[in-house]
């Protein structure tokens, strides 16, 4: 049987658009569908946009926290948060653009519309049929509302809605303390907006090792933002100016209002009326592809990645799936499913947030043998030169093998401090290869050398 | 793991260590490197391809 | 015979007190002398002050260029440049009081004084003398100067004079284009002075790769500030209202007037008038000291590191010598001389750059088969979405082998970035290791990735 198509991806995110190029450099016809903006939520209503207003964010409170000290005046009345907006919006679509001219460039076919599966080699477009010897499924997750707290865009809004607005809000709850609730509640804040925070679970971040998040919990706070952990929302009424949230938690029912509600309680797979159930596809209780270890689904020549995956709901994630996949269909496997270990967990407020591998407590629920070793930022030099000496680089590591478990940063470019750790991990490297190698001076990563000279007892400046 | 490996008897040794020793047909199990924990560095390699090339037994 | 001390350092910068700090840890019982300020040069009037200021000038500019675009207005009419030259004062202090506390908590003893050597055993300061098994010489530079540009440290400045300017200049020139040179020039212009560059050789930060020096020139240029290379200072006459320069370059000679010129030219080992020739330790034509594999001098029990060494002149060369020095000492050698590649250089303007290993050029003369991949931030999310797109992640490495040779960084947090290159390079790891490790994204760590698989032929963003 001949198809048009080596390869017909479904849906262009971090998933499916790179998979798509590594297809085609690997000799597969491809082609990718999509129904909405190139680049998937990640670059038009994710991870992108999100890290514009943050850094804007930051360039805001950093002029009048620090520059001011200088006798510049940093006169904020006339301040426009749709510019800010607006440079986010430039920022996402110069990278959508980026998308068109990459898959152009590798010669990925480009088929705008809703696609559905009619068998495991044809995806239908509208009354158009394409055919694929391979269907890689890529169709991402939507943000998870639940009952009683249904997202309106307008007063209750989704992250889309939030990313989308143009105007601030003078106070907003956030429903969910996770990187997504936590990265808006930062540029919210720095914006000046109150912001609360309502976490059902008693840690905020909840996959991160919970001494980083107490540092960051911390500088919150300091700075205004309400978090409220251990806390359910259990009624939400709407009112004229805003909602009115009822929250439960140890200390008992409170009643929290605010003009804006933000809900970001977790995202569901796109998996539903695409017709993955109708061709064989086993989807989870809650609605997540079933696959093997090359992302293969129950059907032969059908893969599925990314989002609509139980995997960490993460672009990166999506990606190497991806490119797994691809190097599977191509006949030259090389790896197989991305071991949870290696795959970096980032939040991109300030301080910053990065981690990977065993948090402290899931090493001590394993009943591993570790120990742990925490250098702060206050003894890194370029940290106090920049005055951002909160946080410090921690890691669990087996004290007999002196092998890296877990790395969690909190602090000054944390997520990018992070790859070095996990190069080190990747790789079976040993404390001895950071803790010897000379680091430029005065770097951040001064910080991670000195973490590992800890664990070894040889700290210097500590 | 490297802590795994070395109990497994599986070769603990730096990628450049490998690739050389594959290309020089240099076998690498057994030996003991002296890199972090007994890695097999390039070095070790390097030496004993020497010792073979001056007609040396390889050390055990 | 019996030692008061097992070691007595000379000079307490990033060499002598890191060194003396890992000799207490080793069991070793060691003093420090110093005549000035503990932490020597680095801590108070090289590496931390500059990197200060270099943090405030970047507010400074990001403040008026981006943050005024929403509306926030930016008024410097007040600024006061006295306000950035004390917190630059403050940082320095509260790392110099920190050594002071590092070495009482190592039990360190801390001599005040200028010492000089009377034996090989014997440093004497003052009246009193002390005795060590071991004398470590860490007495690290000083600003050069030629006959004709003498240092007045009113009109004619050292990188000292320029730290302790309270206030700006209209004009200054800077003479001598390496890393201090580039970093003063980065500031002063952020600032609003106008600044330019002579340099006698035909690049600027000659240890560079010369396409990461092309990057910075051109973010130099285009902020006004003035490059002359292959040019000489032929002669200064100073004026009422500062200086005239006289320049012979290519295109002939020009006289160039400022208020202030800065000599950034190199600097001299601190080796003469402390007894060192006098006890037998054999000196460079250029006054550095000759050292063994374990920075041993001539001298049996006299060890010299740090910037009195013809070694590159960085502070964590000083420090990595230190160390390795005393583990010698302490019948622990472990590693020896620091090899050339594997020290990080690092350039804190705006872009950074940063490298190790050899430049492109080097490679070439030295007749090696290599090739080079150059990944542009321009393919990068992170620096998109923080709108710093100039630059990219170059890697010289060896086709054949894949293993990396040399890696040069310009752009937002080069100097960072490095790290993850070097630890590749130290540990002997190859281009596999770097283009499959998962990392985060949006992180510009993701250049360092892609730049990886660019030499293997799979770079997804180009
Ligand atoms: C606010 C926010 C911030 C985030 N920040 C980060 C971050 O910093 N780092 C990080 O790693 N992750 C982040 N994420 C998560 C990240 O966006 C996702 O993990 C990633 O986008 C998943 O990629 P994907 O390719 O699986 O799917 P998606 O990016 O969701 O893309 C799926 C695409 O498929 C299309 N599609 C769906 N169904 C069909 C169909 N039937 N026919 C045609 N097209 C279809 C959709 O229109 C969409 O374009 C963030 C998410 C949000 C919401
Ligand atoms: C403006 C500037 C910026 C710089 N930036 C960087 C950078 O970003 N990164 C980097 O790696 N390097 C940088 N450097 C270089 C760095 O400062 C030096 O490489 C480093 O300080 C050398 O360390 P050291 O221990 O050898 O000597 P020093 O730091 O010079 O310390 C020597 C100490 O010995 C004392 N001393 C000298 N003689 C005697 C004596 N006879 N008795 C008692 N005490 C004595 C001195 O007072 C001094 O405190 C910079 C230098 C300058 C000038």
């Amino acid at each position: 049987m001949s198809y048009q198509y080596d390869l017909v991806v479904l849906g262009s995110g971090p998933g499916g658009y790179v998979a798509a190029i590594r297809a085609s450099q690997l000799g597969l016809k491809a082609a990718v569908v999509e129904k909405d903006k190139l680049g998937g939520v990640c670059l038009n209503i994710g991870c992108i946009p999100s890290k514009a207003l943050i850094h804007m964010a930051t360039l805001y409170r950093q002029a009048q926290e620090t520059l001011s000290r200088t006798g510049v005046k940093v006169d904020t009345s006339g301040f426009d948060y749709e510019k800010v907006f607006s440079y986010s919006r430039q920022v996402a679509d110069r990278l959508s653009k980026g998308v068109q001219y990459l898959l152009k460039k590798n010669k990925v076919d480009v088929i705008t519309g809703e696609g559905v599966l009619e068998d495991p080699h044809t995806v239908r477009v509208g009354d158009a049929r394409y055919t694929g010897k391979f269907v890689l499924v890529a169709t991402g997750s939507s943000p998870r509302s639940i009952p009683g707290f249904e997202i309106d865009e307008l007063v209750v809004l989704s992250s889309t809605g939030a990313l989308m607005l143009k105007e601030l809000p003078t106070r907003i709850i956030i429903l969910g303390g996770g990187a997504i609730g936590m990265e808006f509640a930062y540029v919210f804040s720095s914006f000046g907006v109150q912001v609360t925070v309502v976490e059902m679970l008693d840690q905020v971040l909840p996959f991160m090792d919970h001494e980083v998040v107490e540092v960051l919990v911390k500088d919150f706070s300091k700075r205004g933002i309400t978090i409220l952990t251990s806390s359910k929302a259990t009624s939400l009424v709407k009112t004229e100016s805003g909602v009115v949230l009822t929250v439960e938690g140890a200390s008992g029912r409170q009643e929290l209002q605010a003009e804006k509600l933000l809900v970001s309680i977790g995202r569901a797979p796109n998996t539903r009326g695409i017709g993955l159930e109708e061709i064989g596809v086993q989807l989870d209780e809650r609605g997540f592809v079933k696959v093997g270890d090359y992302y293969q689904t129950a059907v032969e020549g059908v893969y599925a990645i990314g989002d609509i995956l139980p995997t960490p709901q993460l672009a990166h994630v999506a990606s190497k799936e991806g490119e797994i996949a691809v190097l599977h269909m191509a006949g030259r496997p090389k790896e197989k499913v991305l071991p949870q270990e290696e795959i970096p967990s980032a939040v991109y407020t300030e301080p910053q947030v990065a981690g990977f591998g065993l948090t402290e407590k899931e090493a001590k629920e394993k009943g591993l043998s570790y120990k742990t070793a925490v250098f702060p930022f206050r003894g890194v030099g370029k940290a106090v030169a920049v005055g951002e000496v909160d946080g410090f680089v921690k890691l669990v590591y087996d004290p007999e093998t002196e092998e890296i478990l877990g790395a969690f940063i909190v602090g000054p470019e944390a997520t990018e401090l992070v790859h070095e750790l996990l190069l080190a991990k990747r790789s079976e490297l040993l404390l001895d290869d950071i803790s010897h190698m000379v680091h430029a001076h005065p770097t951040l990563s001064e910080g991670v050398m000195e973490a590992a000279r800890m664990a070894q007892g040889w700290a210097i400046h500590v | 793991s490297p802590g795994e490996g070395r109990e497994e008897g599986r070769i603990y040794a730096s990628p450049r260590a490998r690739r050389l020793a594959e290309r020089e047909g240099v076998d690498l199990s057994g030996m003991k490197g002296s890199g972090p924990r007994g890695r097999i560095m390039e070095r070790d390699v390097r030496a004993v391809i020497e010792r073979r090339g001056r007609g040396v037994a390889p050390e055990g």
